[in-house]
């Protein structure tokens, strides 16, 4: 017996081969592309598309961290602070010489490892809301870079680090590769593996899980960590971008990412939702903004058209998934 | 002897009083009665009367703007624009009155209308459109905000000294936004713990679809309690408006995250249905006294931001424990 | 009085103006000295700061507590701004060795509350640099009433009954010679950008309006497009590559501040297009300072924005707590160096978010 | 036991009320839901002093039914008549006002409020704009005590088990002054003391004029207790019958459309070979309190091939002890093992030793309902190679699984919320027969199912068990259990007080139930079942105290 002849088997079959998040999103992309393309006829070369690509890869590659842990249900609000340590800490460690890159960066990633396990053993053994547990650790992690500092970003970025991270392959800028394999890879990791299942599992009802057998809390600590690394890895992507650390670069970071995750579909309460569609997020914002720029609204009108542009894609989105019947 | 067989379960009924229960809600007291103690005993300067008005007089302000958040919390939801909302009514208030206490009742008003306004919009982009209500107030952030930059780029006008009173005024030897704070207290809590409206504010929090079957009109309630939330806030932003005496833009950066906090170490589940204004109360004085006993022991600035930090995390921590055992 | 060379020099060049804009060639001074602008670009409040203040009621004897009041400390200028107050301070023994600081991370609420705290603690001196000027006014106020005197570092110029005296950087006359000087390398002609800090900052408004005064003599020069880069070099530098991909001319940028200088240039240099355009000074940030000494071809020098005005501000302290007669505000002068000078002043080994200082070293930020 | 004259006389359903129009009348009412017909020209009369059954397969359109009759739902077509009146209710609250009252399958407590706060939530009583919490209480506690429920009315929701939850549920929609009370599976959850009991009250309400809805798969009550029978099949309306005149034989023909084997439960094997190592061996297992109730000491052994029902009182411990055999009791001290290997206390080892747990509530603890079917279904073995989850693998184990379990294939892509109570329930045998179990704990494996799939699952059972399988299934349904298994192991108050042969009476399970052991230990030697037993703490006082018992 074949799933192909029943059409809600095939189509569900579908979707799960191709985790991009809902169409509506991808189409209100496109719309704003297309705005986008008539008021400026230079939006459309590869360049400076690849150049938004480039601009949204920081929050890009918190936010597919974000993604995971937020499919288990919790979320993750330290990243933000993580990723200001993380350049501060890479900077730092390298001290401008070219031989420290590889230490540096590994410093960095431990520590993003470090505290996503801190987070999710707090979180899945004490079971605390990961909500105010994590912004109660952005705030004690941003106390740490500063003492770590005395206030100031100290260390310089080696020359080396610069050029790698922040150059072009041909016309691709590497930050965009590192974003685009960072999605792929995680993906890979929600489609393809045990804990990508586990994951779902998790979020959409912790109790059967444990009873099936899934390690429940071994499956948050895991996206946790997730997250954290990749934050620390979008650290060294704002490093490279800005070539300087800053203890104040970062803040914000973690609403944007955030508000990436949740325009793509992947909803407080776990279960649903995917890093498709928050790469369809991160890139309606990152187009959004750019096209208000390139519009020229002076910063009121700025915060206006953003604030309109989150909550209609949003309620688009939501509309979409009533019509699809995934809400009540 | 009592009719009810076996159950452990049912015990907690039989008294009507579950002591972890009691216990987990009175953590945060307990908790403030400790840095208290500890704050008189061990840090200078801290037990003085110049001391706790200044510490009254600091909290009113995340007071009743926390007040108003625990509504929105209670129902499940979260209002991200209520710091915006807070400069809002700073720079409105302080930039139209320019000084003139003619204009305080119009300003009061239009505070309270700018506070309704916001909090039906809000209101009507989780209950209509079905946004999440994080996406719906981020966006209400940045639209308030908007609107703040259309009507002014810079610290604009000045209170005039009566309405200064709503900060720096004192009603016999309490200060005046003390009492302020502490009557929207007393009146929210009766409103959540003795009438219908504050029991289906929980009932909806706790389980929306459950309270829809016993004919709560949820959509309704969700509104009213953005509303709460957003005329509280305006009122929090009168009281900013007072203890600033000017408009300055940035005025209610960072209350919405902090008033989350004091809701959350207050006790109140942010899943809903669970908590009350009382918690909150005892958060938000926990909290502001912890930053002052920081300051008066010249902590460093940055430590004191990991102390911060450290103190949301195993207040939430041990609260969780108390409340799983519960 | 400090604030004297330059308005004599101001009055100099203000005759020399008499012939038009043009002639304004020598507006920002020499290299190395203090900047100076014609009088028609000095901000008029600014005039007030001459006035005299009675300080009699502030004397006391030593050892004296001295307190920070910081509005924020997520910056690296107001850090070395702290530690300038800290060296000037080791420098006067009736300062008691330990500096009580507090920090109000951009809540004007807990600036009024710390204000308070510290005046409950027993300081006898406050220094701060404010949330907003005048939004922590009323907290001033109670220190005053307690006499306890207040000094304001690092912001602009606020004549208010809570400030006692102001070490100010004047951020308008920065403004004005940076677009003079702007105005000047393009030849009084060209289509330029404005990069401005965090916006509703004082320094954001009296940049502006410094800028569009000097832009309103220049009528050649045209204003594409102003936007705020909050001082966050990653952020100018995103700003800065949507404006290039918006405008294929672009000959000029107002950028006053040496962080967002950076990202700016950077923005330029990766597009191709670092040769059609001239920049404004930008401040002694060391990013920038490292740019310069890379890029002579491509900068604009420097207008400095020295956060030695903490140091400068403990010195009014210490006239006021003696009962010295000051007066209302003492100008920390910004120094202009030409971009060939300019180089001279980086510090290759020092990070790039760090500032020319001549601070010893155990008063260097920790790290 | 609450005889009917301890009840209000709160009804004022005057004499003739048989003349009176109904007091809900449907006619030619349909609804559908985006493609699928879901009523299709219903016709229902409910009249005053008479219960009403509505019988139906999952699917034939019972709970659209409540729904619209609850004012949930809006009907697409045809008239709602209350006492004659056409009506349209605006919401619940409408229907609410026109006196009708419901008592949910699917639990419409608030878990964070109290037992009063939901009994009378939206209704509560005032003191001006106030509530007024003393009268609250009082009448709360007076009402309960008049239904002879054992609940407090201060205990918090959240804390209750699922019988008390009904019960509660039961009493709420007792409080109000309705003059309509539709029942969705009221005993669904019930043992058969507090069944009775609810019939009592059921009873009452009949002769105080008031109209019942009753909606159950249980047959058997439905013959007991009804007046009228409704059945619907796929949408429509079969036959409405005086329930005298008809028979459980005839109610399962117009449901099914099909003639079902007579007897409901699979023929019993004519003995079980315990002479070899038992499957399944728990030994004193015991938790000062666990997620439902506390139990003490209880050991049992389980051979292969055999089905060992548990049967007892609410909070008598039933839930407790499997949950403690699966691991998921922290604080539990136990000794479990499969075929003599020890297995440690997590559900991850309880699985890896071939326990499977098919568990009481579908929704909170057995599925993932935004998931697929196969996700669902795959959810305990998942596949993997390195950590990579094996896609074919999984589809065949789900395939596998799905075919055991009589699911059909095609569901398997499609999400778990949109398949009926019956197949939800299928998905979670069929992941638990995914990991090839070699005992398989049930609880309550067929509660609020319909009568197919209801005889399925029992074939089901019976036929795992004769594969050589090691099942213990936990039921308050007492002639399921008594009718499925081979052995009859009753708790009381968390200890064992009695072993049974299948096949016993009920009158001798609830004399157990509800007394204690003096049943116990004439088949000691059957397993370790025997050690438990009378300690002599049961008095007389406990007797006479089953959870719907009166004064």
């Amino acid at each position: 017996m074949s799933t192909a002849t029943v059409p809600e088997g095939a189509f569900a079959g579908l979707r799960q081969r191709v985790p991009v998040g809902s169409l509506g999103l991808w189409l209100g992309l496109l719309v704003l592309v297309v705005i986008a393309a008539t008021l400026s006829p230079g939006f459309l070369n590869p360049v400076n598309l690849l150049n938004i690509v480039r601009q949204a890869s920081v929050v890009g590659i918190t936010a597919v961290g974000v993604t995971l842990v937020m499919v288990t249900g919790g979320v993750d609000l330290s990243v933000g602070a993580v990723i200001v340590f993380g350049s501060v800490l890479a900077a730092t460690v390298m001290a401008g010489q070219d031989a420290n890159i590889p230490l540096a960066c590994g410093v960095v990633l431990l520590m993003g490892l470090v505290v996503g396990l801190l987070n999710g053993t707090i979180v899945a053994r004490w079971r605390v809301p990961s909500f105010i547990l994590t912004l109660g650790m952005a705030t004690a992690i941003s106390g740490i870079t500063q003492m770590y500092t005395g206030g100031t970003a100290a260390g310089a970025v080696a020359p080396a680090f610069r050029a790698l991270f922040n150059g072009r392959i041909g016309i691709v800028p590497v930050l965009a590769l590192v974003f685009v394999a960072v999605v792929l890879l995680g993906l890979y990791v929600q489609t393809r593996t045990v804990v990508g299942r586990r994951i779902y599992l998790v979020g959409a009802n912790p109790r059967a899980a444990l009873l099936s057998g899934v390690p429940v809390t071994r499956t948050r600590l895991t996206v946790f960590a997730i997250s954290g690394v990749c934050a620390a890895l979008a650290g060294l992507a704002l490093l490279a971008r800005s070539g300087v650390s800053s203890t104040f670069a970062g803040q914000g970071f973690e609403f944007d990412a955030l508000a990436a995750v949740v325009l793509g579909g992947t909803t407080f309460a776990g279960g649903r939702g995917g890093i498709g569609g928050t790469v369809a997020g991160v890139l309606i914002l990152a187009v959004s903004f750019n096209l208000v720029n390139i519009i020229g609204l002076p910063f009121d009108m700025e915060l206006l058209v953003k604030g309109a542009i989150i909550l209609g894609v949003a309620a688009l989105h939501v509309a979409a998934q009533r019509k699809e019947g995934l809400m009540t | 002897m009592t009719s009810v067989p076996a159950s452990p379960t049912a015990r907690p009924g039989l008294s009507g009083f579950d002591l972890r229960e009691q216990v987990a809600r009175l953590g945060v007291w307990v908790a403030l009665g400790v840095v208290l103690v500890v704050g008189i005993v061990a840090v200078p300067n801290f037990a003085t009367a110049a001391n706790a008005d200044a510490i009254l007089r600091q909290a009113a302000v995340l007071g009743i703007v926390a007040l108003g958040q625990t509504f929105v919390v209670l129902t499940g939801g979260i209002d991200l624009s209520v710091g915006m909302l807070m400069g809002l009514v700073t720079v409105l208030a302080n930039g139209i009155m320019g000084g003139d206490p003619a204009l305080i009742l119009p300003i009061v008003l239009l505070a309270l209308g700018c506070g309704l306004v916001t909090g039906v919009a809000n209101g009507l982009g989780v209950v209509a459109a079905r946004v999440d209500p994080l996406i719906v107030t981020l966006a209400m952030l940045s639209v308030l905000q908007g609107v703040i930059f259309i009507y002014t780029d810079r610290t604009v006008g000045s209170a005039p000294a009566e309405f200064r009173d709503l900060a720096y005024g004192s009603i016999g030897p309490i200060p005046t936004p003390a009492l302020l704070l502490g009557g929207l207290a007393v009146v929210c809590w009766v409103i959540l713990a003795r009438t219908p409206f504050g029991r289906y504010v929980h009932a909806v929090g706790s389980s929306a679809q459950d309270a829809r079957k016993a004919g709560i009109p949820i959509d309704r309630i969700r509104l009213a309690a953005y509303v709460v939330c957003s005329v509280l806030a305006a009122i929090a932003g009168l009281v900013l408006a007072a203890r600033l005496g000017s408009g300055f833009t940035g005025a209610g950066a960072g209350f919405e995250l902090s008033s989350i906090v004091a809701v959350v170490v207050g006790g109140t589940a942010l899943s809903g249905g669970r908590g009350g204004v009382a918690g909150t109360l005892a958060a938000v004085l926990l909290l502001t006294i912890l930053a002052t006993m920081l300051n008066l022991l010249g902590i460093s600035p940055f430590a004191q931001r990991v102390v911060n930090g450290v103190v949301i995390v195993v207040a939430v921590a041990v609260y969780t424990a108390q409340r799983r055992e519960a | 009085m400090d604030r004297r060379i330059p308005i004599v020099g101001t009055t100099l060049v203000a005759l020399a103006l008499a012939a038009g804009p043009v002639a304004a060639q020598d507006a920002s001074g020499e290299s190395g000295q203090p900047i100076v602008i014609p009088e028609q670009y000095v901000s008029p409040e600014a005039l007030t700061a001459d006035t005299v203040v009675d300080t009699s009621a502030f004397a006391k004897e030593g050892p004296w507590k001295l307190c920070v009041s910081s509005g924020y400390l997520v910056n690296s200028w107001v850090v070395f701004a702290l530690q300038h107050i800290r060296y000037q301070a080791s420098l006067e023994p009736r300062y008691e060795s330990e500096i009580v600081v507090t920090d109000a991370n951009f809540d004007p609420n807990k600036q009024i509350g710390d204000i308070t705290d510290l005046i409950n603690q027993g300081c006898d001196a406050i220094i701060y640099w404010p949330v907003d000027d005048t939004a922590i006014e009323p907290g001033l106020e109670q220190a005053v009433a307690a006499g306890i005197p207040t000094v304001n570092v690092g912001g602009g110029y606020a004549d208010l009954p809570g400030i006692v005296s102001n070490a100010y950087i004047d951020q308008y006359e920065l403004g004005a010679a940076g677009a003079l000087r702007l105005a000047e390398a393009l030849g009084g002609q060209g289509k330029i950008v404005s990069m401005l800090p965090i916006a509703g900052t004082t320094a954001a408004v009296d940049q502006d309006k410094a800028l569009r005064d000097v832009l309103a003599d220049y009528p050649g020069i045209e204003l594409l497009d102003t936007q705020n880069g909050d001082w966050n070099r990653a952020k100018a530098k995103e700003l800065t590559e949507t404006w290039l991909q918006r405008y294929p001319q672009i000959d000029g940028v107002f950028t006053p501040a040496g962080q967002m200088s950076a990202g700016v240039a950077e923005a330029f240099d990766e597009a191709g297009r670092l040769g059609e355009v001239r920049f404004s000074p930008g401040d002694e940030y060391n990013g920038w300072l490292k740019w310069i000494a890379a890029h002579p071809e491509s900068n604009g020098g420097v207008v400095t924005f020295p956060p030695s005005a903490g140091g400068v501000g403990v010195q009014q302290m210490t006239r006021i707590l003696s009962g010295e007669e000051v007066t209302k505000g003492i100008h920390v002068p910004s120094l202009w160096y030409a971009p060939e000078d300019a180089a001279a002043l980086a510090d290759e080994a020092a990070p790039d978010d760090w500032w020319a200082n001549d601070l010893p070293a155990e008063f260097l930020p920790a790290s | 036991m609450g005889p009917a004259t301890d009840r209000e006389p709160h009804a004022p359903g005057p004499p003739g009320h048989l003349d009176e129009p109904p007091v809900i009348e449907l006619r030619g009412v349909a609804k559908a839901f985006g493609i699928v017909r879901a009523l299709d020209g219903v016709d229902l009369a409910v009249r005053p002093g008479s219960v009403h059954a509505l019988v139906g397969e999952n699917g034939a359109g019972k709970s659209t039914c409540i729904g619209i009759i609850a004012g949930v739902h809006r009907p697409d077509a045809g008239t709602v008549l209350v006492r004659g009146t056409p009506t349209r209710f605006a919401g619940p609250a409408a229907a609410e006002a026109a006196g009708i009252s419901v008592v949910y399958q699917e639990q419409s407590l608030v878990p964070d409020l109290d037992v009063a706060q939901n009994i009378y939530l939206h209704r509560e009583p005032r003191r001006g704009p106030f509530l007024d919490t003393r009268r609250l209480y009082r009448d709360c506690t007076a009402h309960l005590e008049r239904l002879a429920i054992p609940v407090a009315a201060r205990a918090p929701v959240r804390g209750l088990s699922v019988a008390e939850r009904q019960l509660v549920e039961i009493a709420k929609a007792l409080s109000r002054d309705a003059s309509l009370i539709v029942m969705d599976e009221p005993t669904a959850s019930l043992t058969s003391v507090e069944q009775e009991h609810l019939f009592r009250v059921i009873e009452d309400l009949r002769a105080a004029g008031r109209a019942v809805l009753y909606v159950s798969h249980r047959l058997d009550e439905i013959l007991a207790i009804t007046d009228t029978a409704t059945v619907l099949k796929d949408g429509r309306l079969v036959r409405t019958m005086p329930t005298a005149a008809t028979s459980h034989q005839e109610l399962v023909t117009l449901m099914v459309g099909r003639e079902l084997v007579a007897d409901l439960y699979p023929p019993r094997p004519a003995s079980i070979d315990r002479s070899g190592p038992p499957r399944l061996s728990v030994r004193d297992a015991t938790i000062a309190a666990g997620g439902q109730s506390a139990i003490e000491d209880i050991s049992l052994d389980v051979w292969p091939g055999e089905i060992v029902g548990l049967a007892g009182l609410i909070g008598s411990g039933r839930t407790t002890l499997l949950r403690t055999i699966v691991g998921v009791e922290p604080g539990a001290t136990r000794g479990v093992q499969v075929d003599g290997v020890e297995v440690d206390p997590s559900p991850s080892a309880a699985i890896a030793a071939g326990i499977g747990f098919v568990t009481e509530d579908r929704k909170l603890e057995g599925l993932a309902l935004d998931l697929t079917n196969l996700a669902n279904l795959v959810s305990t073995t998942l596949p993997a190679r390195r950590g990579v989850y094996q896609a074919a693998a999984g589809r065949a184990i789900a395939e596998t699984a799905a075919d055991r379990a009589s699911l059909p294939r095609r569901v398997l892509g499609a999400r778990s919320r949109t398949l009926s109570g019956g197949n939800q329930q299928r998905v979670v045998v069929g992941k638990w027969l995914a990991i090839g179990p070699r005992v398989l704990l049930c609880d309550e494996p067929t509660r609020g199912i319909d009568v197919g799939a209801k005889a399925d699952i029992h074939a089901l059972l019976r036929g795992l068990a004769e594969s050589g399988m090691a099942i213990v299934m936990a039921s308050s349904d007492l002639p399921e259990v008594l009718g499925v298994a081979d052995r009859v192991l009753v708790l009381r108050e968390g200890r064992l007080v009695a072993e049974l042969p299948g096949g016993v009476t009920e009158a001798t399970v609830m004399a157990a139930a509800a007394v204690g052991g003096d049943t116990l230990g004439d088949s000691g030697a059957a397993g370790a079942g025997g050690t438990a037993g009378n300690d002599g703490t049961m008095t007389a006082g406990d007797a006479d105290e089953p959870p719907m018992g009166g004064r």
